[in-house]
């Protein structure tokens, strides 16, 4: 039964991965990305019921927040390109876009 | 040493199968784009692939250091240093070298050629799982107080070494962060975007 | 008497199933749908339905409580944090001026 | 004060929980420095105010969150459908919904839930309203949206 889930989960992967490689614009695959790791997390899981020892959860919860600081950061720095904190509060900070990040 | 083991098709190796054919599409994906963006996001999505095959593999320390690593900081890594060049890669002309692909051929089959000697995929009377490692297994617990092993001799056995490489590491990372100017509220400078390539193509 | 271990079995079963189908809905979704916003609803899918019956499944057939937690774990930072990586990431492209697609004839125009 | 030992005894529980050693005591000196050095770092970075850690929003949570799981459910069903459908009819629209949370916290629990919903997804959070994409036409529902921010409105209490 856990084959049948883990299989699920691997060929969704494989979609994601489609929609990763098409785009076609930037917040697509930050998308794909995101819903990639969530599968991750899932497949870490099934993984452990699989070969019998799910001790290894700890790093599909590792995973799980990875994935999230990930998606934050990386939509961060395209906003404000840079990590540094404005100590005025983000607003300060005027968003700068490039004429490649609207596609 | 007696060799009764006989490799069998289980669930975990087609799921290993699955996942290196994946490890495969993404690689050429990645190599065939030029498109900088997307190739970051592959590189993070294939670290999220190989970081489970680790699992698979039983390497979880490794898995911890990839998920960290490479889906993690390095993504950010590179679209920091993106921000600072052109999002395009340049076109390649590409010529042919017969001479370079020759070599890479005849190497990568004498590779293919070593892997027959190599213990089958699970064996355990491999080598690698007979010999020293299970002095270890059997020696940690009463060495040392952590119950981990991998902790274990990494923290303690070759604890120095440890401490250097992290400290190699760390340098390194300060060293990139410097550049990538992430210390200043405006970050790096951008250069501007020079479209190369067809501009109607979307990305 | 009733049998504990085959309620279980048939339980987690149902998870599975009803969870893999909706992992695998979601995506499909992911790669049909014809522009971003639209595709972010289909990776909701995956996200809420799909992930939490399939850690319902395995938390199911746990051996042990701490399995039963860390998956409780996993599943929380899963129903917290998702909803605002979708967000983060629908307000970015929002923000940035991509133009969803709207009305039944799937027209890009200005919102608002 | 208050904040800070429930802090501490929340980290703490989530170490035992995750190491699953009890009774040793190298590895559980470990643990109460790493919660003490996180406790200190929340504290010195002025995280533990009411909005960092809300407290009389808990009460009535567990109510609603079983009432969203049961929405989530419904809502997730209908994007299947158009999911899997040979043609999918799809008629994405956008709408405002007024956010009458009187609090931030408030305010997020509600946006978060309107996205934790498929089908409809929170795009831009003001001071009073919230701009949602909705996948279809029938899912931009501005009644149950309504509905939604009302319950939301019930349980939020005002900062302890």
């Amino acid at each position: 039964m856990f084959g049948a889930a883990t299989a699920a989960i691997v060929i969704a992967m494989a979609l994601a991965l489609i929609r990763a490689c098409a785009g076609p614009s930037l917040y697509d695959r930050v998308l794909a990305g995101n819903s990639f790791g969530t599968k991750t997390v899932l497949l870490l899981g099934s993984m452990g019921f699989l070969s019998g020892r799910p001790d290894f959860l700890d790093i599909a919860l590792l995973y799980a927040l990875i994935n999230f600081v990930g998606t934050i950061a990386i939509l961060k720095f395209f906003r404000y390109r840079t990590f540094a904190v404005s100590m005025d509060g983000a607003a300060a900070v005027k968003p700068v876009f490039g004429e490649g990040d609207r596609q | 040493m007696n060799n009764d083991f006989v490799p069998t098709l289980t669930p975990i190796v087609l799921l290993d199968l699955s996942l290196l054919t994946m490890l495969i599409f993404v690689a050429f994906t990645m190599l065939k784009s030029r498109h900088l963006f997307a190739v970051a996001m592959l590189s993070g999505i294939y670290s999220l692939l190989s970081a489970a095959f680790f699992v698979s593999l039983d390497a979880v320390d490794v898995a911890f250091t990839e998920a960290a690593v490479g889906a993690g900081i390095s993504s950010v890594l590179m679209l920091g240093a993106m921000l600072l060049t052109s999002r395009r890669e340049k076109p390649v002309i590409s010529n042919r070298a017969p001479v370079a692909l020759a070599v890479v051929f005849a190497v990568g089959s004498v590779l293919f050629y070593a892997t027959i000697d190599m213990p089958a995929f699970g064996d355990p009377n491999a080598p690698a799982n007979v010999s020293i490692g299970q002095e270890y297994v059997e020696r940690t617990p009463d060495e040392i107080a952590v119950p981990n092993i991998v902790t274990a001799v990494l923290a303690s056995y070759r604890g120095f070494d440890t401490l250097g490489e992290t400290m190699v590491i760390f340098t390194a990372g300060v060293a990139v962060m410097l550049l990538l100017g992430a210390g200043s509220v405006r970050g790096g400078k951008p250069v501007d975007d020079v479209p190369v390539g067809d501009p109607k193509d979307g990305e | 008497m009733i049998d504990l271990g085959l309620i279980r079995d048939v339980l987690s079963w149902a998870a599975f199933l009803t969870g893999g189908a909706f992992v695998l809905t979601g995506s499909i979704g992911m790669v049909r749908f014809p522009d971003f916003f639209t595709r972010m609803h289909a990776a909701g899918v995956t996200d809420t339905a799909g992930a939490e019956l399939i850690l319902i499944g395995m938390a199911l057939q746990a051996p042990n409580w701490i399995t039963v937690v860390k998956l409780g774990f996993v599943g929380a930072f899963l129903f917290f944090t998702s909803p605002v990586a979708t967000h983060a990431i629908a307000h970015a492209a929002w923000v940035v001026g991509l133009k969803p697609m709207l009305g039944p004839e799937l027209e890009r125009e200005d919102a608002e | 004060m208050q904040r800070i030992i429930i802090l501490g005894f929340a980290l703490a529980a989530l170490w035992l929980l995750l190491s699953g050693y009890f009774d040793e005591p190298l590895l559980l000196g470990f643990g109460a420095a790493s919660v003490i050095l996180c406790v200190w770092l929340a504290h010195r970075a002025g995280m533990l105010d009411p909005e960092g850690a809300p407290g009389g929003v808990f009460l009535g949570i567990f109510g609603y969150l079983l009432w969203l799981v049961i929405e989530i459910g419904k809502a997730n069903l209908a994007v299947a459908r158009q999911a899997l459908a040979v043609e999918p009819k799809l008629s994405p629209k956008m709408i405002r919904v007024p956010a009458k949370q009187t609090t931030g916290v408030g305010r997020v629990i509600f946006a978060n839930s309107i996205t934790l919903t498929p089908g409809t997804v929170s795009v831009d959070l003001g001071d009073d309203s919230v701009l949602v994409h909705a996948l279809t036409q029938d899912l931009a529902d501005e009644a149950a949206l309504a509905d939604m921010g009302d319950r939301v409105v019930k349980i939020e209490r005002r900062p302890v």
